[in-house]
């Protein structure tokens, strides 16, 4: 074997520190390919080692909880014997290198990690960031991620049914594609990726294994440098319809009870997914690797081992159902292997050509798996209080309806089959969450991502908790009662301290407010070194949130009716910093709005409640999120086609600040009848004031103010992303 | 009595199968049978579906793997006995690449993937399938990257003169332009039969219309077929 | 042996991605072009000499192309 | 003067779709086929000689290929 130079030592991304712990381990020098294996294993992906530390705090137990994070994928409880399955995850630098493909790869991941519990997927969602659409790459960097996604899961026949798009100069070179998947499972079918039974076949199946993002993972732990646009073996090619095999190969098989563990072949390929099944539990590994179904000629263990080919899985079968599951696997027409059996040794041994090309202890690798405690500095920020123009509020409406962030998302939604499984209600267009029925029952779930990064970058401490509760509020305007949060933490480079910094505190915003509002998380990614250049991206965390709704009566989207009377609910304190009216200014300096968790929680129960016993005096629900009052009733009105008269507030001095203002645990809620909403919002001390009235005119009307014709609202809302996709 | 049996052919990346079982078990009082397709044999003809999906991928055109499964050799052979079979979206797809029914189904006119709701007309109630709809226009869920329905200009006219056109997309008060058409399709077309008229192929979605609350015309459709059996 | 099949779309039927791709190129400023139009090619490589021209001309017409609307060529590479 | 531009996958990228069309040829019983891959080609006409292979070749670049996966060739017609 050849002799391990400083260069291929930093060529894997293994510092000296962290190549010194590897001798202690094995005692001896790792040859090339169990060096590999360490630095995948060890990369940031992979072993969290900078923020492990931090993600340990996060509460992860409640009432609903069957399993936390260290899995695949959460699971909760949603009674009946019914669970659901669910993790977000990031593809965001193979999306920037190839948006196409790195989309679709990213979805097909978080599908993967979903079906391999034994869940069956029922709706997929994203969250996506891109830069400033002036950007020359932009337009093809929206369009790719955004038929990826769709191709992907249109043709797996899983509905993606929401989801969250946002422009931003500071993504302009990083982009963000997070998705998110959520499956249905029996609670007594589910499905874990503990290794057991000296002996056991371990099972390959799916895509031949090619030569495809080798390195990959250690990839996504390395800052950008001009020179990774010509990166050419990273890109990963994903096969949608091998996809759909898979799933339904793996259900057949799981009615079988033939499997004892099953895992996904995510990042870092083989590697990760063999280690992580025998760490669980606690077994020795012999893999010979000439059996890998391969899709190249002449492909070394090196290779095979760190390879990242999609759609493939590994698991440990018993014995005795062996021929049943390779039977089911050939119908399907899927390549199925035994590549090698567990084994008593605590090792992993690795053979090629009956040869041991490798041995590796699998306890102490994974144990000693490096953990740091970052140094992190707050940044003092130079305060420039830029002098900007005051835009009319009729002007600065139009202007955000028809702006990027706030336009209808019609071009991209519609290239995703949401009605596919027949069991869609609302998706995320028609309501503050998405939301699908359990097939054949008269229950369902809602489901929504949700992130403020302006906030965020400002503070993110706050910006973080905001976002959960931004998520929870969601939940609850829908007609949920809100369960837990998947997160897909995405930052720059975490060797700066004031980037550590942003990770720590936002960790502890989502912490503080996921405590506070009982809403574990319970699945969750990491996404670093998002960052070119040395410019990064705003902390962006993206919150997944799931809920339950036990009767599909319940749910409550964007509806009004004539003569319906709407009401705010929540305090109003008019906060116009880093809000979008004063973006549209020019303005982007300031705090972001306070969040008072014990005012969130009492607002959110309040309606939670009177949504549940006096369902049928409510039309519609709506949270206020960005964009403030007016926004959120002209959202109302686009979506309905109907017009509105909205009153004025006592004060008239500060009608921008009511308008615009962000103020934070505020709800719209949409009355047909307001008497008994009035004494129980005075019973139960929430704060609710009139805001408008649903009338016969075919205008959105600010009283002494102004009117815009709705279909007007709709033209501009609809305008823009045409304009851009088309030029 | 026994019920009677309709058979649904499954291929590898079907995806509708479930949604459309559901549907005619809801509305045809018969039982629904899943052939799979490497079977040679289709016991149960009285009727047979072709679900929507994406079958192999589709891959090189959509439905022209699918082609080439035994299952369909059966369905061509009970086709000319004049077995009532019907293909949705991938299945119409499907039939077209077989050369049960004529033309193609080209890539939307805007290269992208659709997946919205459509109003369709019925456009003329002389088939078996549409003769007891009992409405004139059905608002259904298409979703389809390959929809643009194409068919040379011959045949187009004898597709026309024949009275084999069935559906049309149309605005919510059934008139049929060129704005209401979503994705290119000749004459706005949607759905139509062969010449004898015993196979119908149609791009939207009747079995994912069957409880929602934005569209249950579905049940209408399915409904319709009823005497068929 | 290989052979190279061209499949492309029959005069007469309207190529939405090529009327993209002409647009585009104006726009980027390429002057000089006056048409575009596109196709598939594959590339097959067979064993034996004696019927494989047969043989691709079969695959030909019954797989890689719609005699709808598609025409194909076979060359020998 | 038409150009033709060959479009193809670079080597040891997967090509999912080469891969299903292999399967259904063997199984439609094309025994001597061992192997297929496929590509997209485009014809351009272009109106003035000079400087034209220069442009296409920006075309071919920036529009017809993708040069992250993909390879192309320009041939004269
Ligand atoms: N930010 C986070 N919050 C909570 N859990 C997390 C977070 N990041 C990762 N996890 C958990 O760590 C485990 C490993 O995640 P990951 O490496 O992304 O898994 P996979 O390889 O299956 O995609 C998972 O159980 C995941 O839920
Ligand atoms: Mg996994």
């Amino acid at each position: 074997m050849s002799k391990i130079s400083k260069e291929v030592i930093e060529n894997h991304g293994i510092s000296l520190a962290e190549f010194n712990m590897i001798l202690k381990i094995i005692k001896r020098e790792p040859n090339l390919l169990e060096l590999g294996i360490f630095s995948v294993m060890w990369s940031e992906h992979c072993s969290y080692k900078s923020t492990k530390k931090w993600l340990k705090t996060l509460p992860t137990s409640g009432k609903r909880v069957i399993c936390g994070p260290g899995e695949n994928a959460g699971i909760v409880d949603i009674d009946d014997g019914d669970a659901l399955v669910f993790k977000m995850e990031s593809h965001n630098h193979p999306s920037f290198i190839e948006p196409y493909q790195g989309a679709a790869t990213g979805v097909g991941g978080i599908m993967r990690d979903v079906f391999t519990m034994g869940a069956r997927p029922i709706a997929n969602l994203n969250s996506l960031r891109f830069g400033d659409p002036k950007h020359p790459k932009t337009k093809s960097l929206l369009t790719g991620v955004v038929k990826g996604i769709g191709d992907y899961g249109n043709c797996v026949g899983i509905p993606t049914i929401g989801g969250e798009c946002f422009f931003h100069k500071c993504y302009n070179n990083n982009i963000l594609v997070n998705a998110m998947c959520v499956g249905l499972v029996k609670k007594n079918k589910i499905f874990y990726s503990t290794a057991k039974g000296v002996g056991n076949p371990i099972i390959y199946v799916g895509s031949k294994t090619g030569r495809d993002g080798i390195h990959g993972a250690t990839m996504a732990s390395a800052e950008f440098d001009d020179k990774t646009q010509d990166n050419r073996p990273q890109v990963q090619v994903g096969d949608p319809f091998i996809e759909k095999l898979l799933l339904e190969s793996c259900q057949e098989i799981m009615k079988q009870d033939a499997i004892i563990a099953i895992q996904d072949m995510g990042a870092a390929g083989l590697t990760s997914s063999s280690f992580e099944m025998a760490s669980k539990g606690s077994c020795g590994v012999k893999l010979n690797l000439d059996k890998v179904p391969c899709r190249e000629e002449k492909m070394s263990p090196y290779e095979i081992m760190l390879s990242e080919t999609q759609e493939r899985m590994l698991m440990i079968i018993k014995p005795n159902k062996k021929k049943l599951t390779l039977e089911v696997f050939k119908k399907w027409g899927l390549d199925a292997v035994e590549i090698g059996n567990l084994t008593d040794s605590g090792d992993m041994e690795l053979f090629f050509n009956k040869k041991m090309v490798g041995k590796l202890p699998i306890k102490p690798l994974a144990d000693m798996s490096p953990e740091y405690n970052r140094p992190a500095k707050k940044l003092k920020k130079n305060k420039l209080k830029k002098k900007y123009k005051d835009i009319p509020i009729h002007h600065a409406l139009l202007k955000m309806i028809s702006g990027p962030n706030h336009s209808s998302k019609k071009w991209i939604y519609e290239q995703y089959d949401r009605s596919v499984m027949g069991d869609t209600l609302m998706s995320s267009e028609q309501s503050d969450a998405a939301i699908v029925r359990i097939h054949d029952t008269n229950k369902a779930i809602a489901i929504t991502c949700d992130c403020n990064p302006i906030f965020c970058n400002s503070d993110p401490k706050l910006g973080s908790a905001i976002g959960v509760a931004e998520s929870w509020r969601n939940l609850i305007a829908s007609g949920a009662e809100p369960i837990a949060i998947t997160d897909n933490l995405n930052f720059g480079n975490p060797e700066k301290e004031h980037i550590m910094f942003q990770i720590k505190e936002s960790i502890k915003g989502i912490k503080m407010a996921c405590d506070y509002l009982k809403f574990p998380v319970v699945s969750g990614n990491v996404s670093l070194y998002n960052e070119t250049k040395k410019k990064s991206i705003f902390p962006t965390p993206v919150i997944g949130g799931v809920g339950l709704i036990n009767k599909t009566e319940n749910i409550k989207g964007f509806k009004i009716n004539l003569d319906d009377k709407i009401f705010i609910i929540g305090d109003s304190y008019g906060h116009l910093e880093l809000s979008e009216y004063n973006r549209i200014c020019g303005n982007n300096d300031g705090t972001p709005p306070p969040l008072n968790l014990k005012i969130e929680y009492k607002n959110g129960m309040f309606v939670k409640k009177f949504l549940k016993d006096y369902g049928d005096l409510v039309t519609g629900c709506h949270d206020i999120s960005d964009g403030g009052l007016l926004l959120a009733l002209a959202e109302l009105c686009i979506s309905n086609k109907k017009g509105m008269k909205i009153k004025l507030p006592k004060n008239t001095k500060k009608l921008k600040e009511w308008f615009f203002g962000e103020d934070q645990s505020r709800y719209l809620l949409v009355l047909n009848s307001t008497d008994d909403f009035k004494r129980i919002a005075k019973k139960n001390k929430v704060k609710i004031s009139e805001v408008a009235i649903v009338e016969n005119t075919d205008n959105f009307i600010v009283e002494d103010n102004f009117k815009i014709p709705i279909k007007k609202l709709i033209k501009y809302n609809n305008s823009w992303y045409k304009k851009f996709v088309d030029i | 009595m026994p019920k009677k049996v309709v058979s649904i052919i499954v291929f590898p990346g079907s995806n509708c199968d479930r949604d459309l079982a559901i549907a005619i078990q809801k509305h045809l009082n018969v039982k629904t049978e899943y052939i799979w397709h490497n079977e040679a044999k289709i016991k149960h003809h009285e009727m047979i579906f072709i679900p929507g999906g994406f079958s192999f991928g589709d891959y090189l055109r959509a439905g022209i793997l699918a082609t080439k499964s035994p299952a369909i050799k059966e369905v061509i052979n009970f086709s000319k006995k004049g077995v009532p079979i019907i293909g949705i979206c991938n299945g119409f797809q499907i039939l077209t690449e077989c050369k049960l029914l004529e033309g193609s189904l080209l890539v939307n006119k805007n290269q992208l993937f659709i997946c919205k709701d459509i109003f369709l007309k019925i456009e003329n109630k002389k088939s078996i399938f549409s003769k007891n709809i009992k409405k004139d226009i059905l608002k259904f869920p298409i979703a389809h990257g390959q929809g643009n329905y194409y068919a040379s200009k011959d045949s187009l006219k004898k597709l026309e003169d024949n009275e084999q056109v069935i559906f049309r997309y149309c605005s919510n008060k059934g008139s049929v332009k060129n704005k209401n058409n979503p994705n290119g399709s000749l004459n706005n077309i949607a759905g139509i039969t062969n010449k004898k008229k015993n196979i119908l192929g149609m791009m939207p979605h009747p079995e994912r219309a069957i409880s929602d609350k934005s569209t249950a015309d579905g049940n209408i459709f399915f409904e319709g077929l009823k005497e068929l059996l | 042996m290989i052979y190279r099949v061209f499949v492309n779309y029959k005069k007469g039927i309207l190529d939405p991605e090529a009327e993209a791709i002409k647009k585009t190129a104006k726009r980027m400023g390429f002057k000089s072009m006056k048409n575009i139009s596109k196709g598939k090619f594959f590339d097959i490589e067979i064993s034996e000499k004696k019927a494989g021209l047969e043989e691709i001309r079969n695959l030909s017409e019954e797989l890689l192309s719609n005699p709808v609307i598609e025409n194909f060529k076979i060359l020998k590479k």
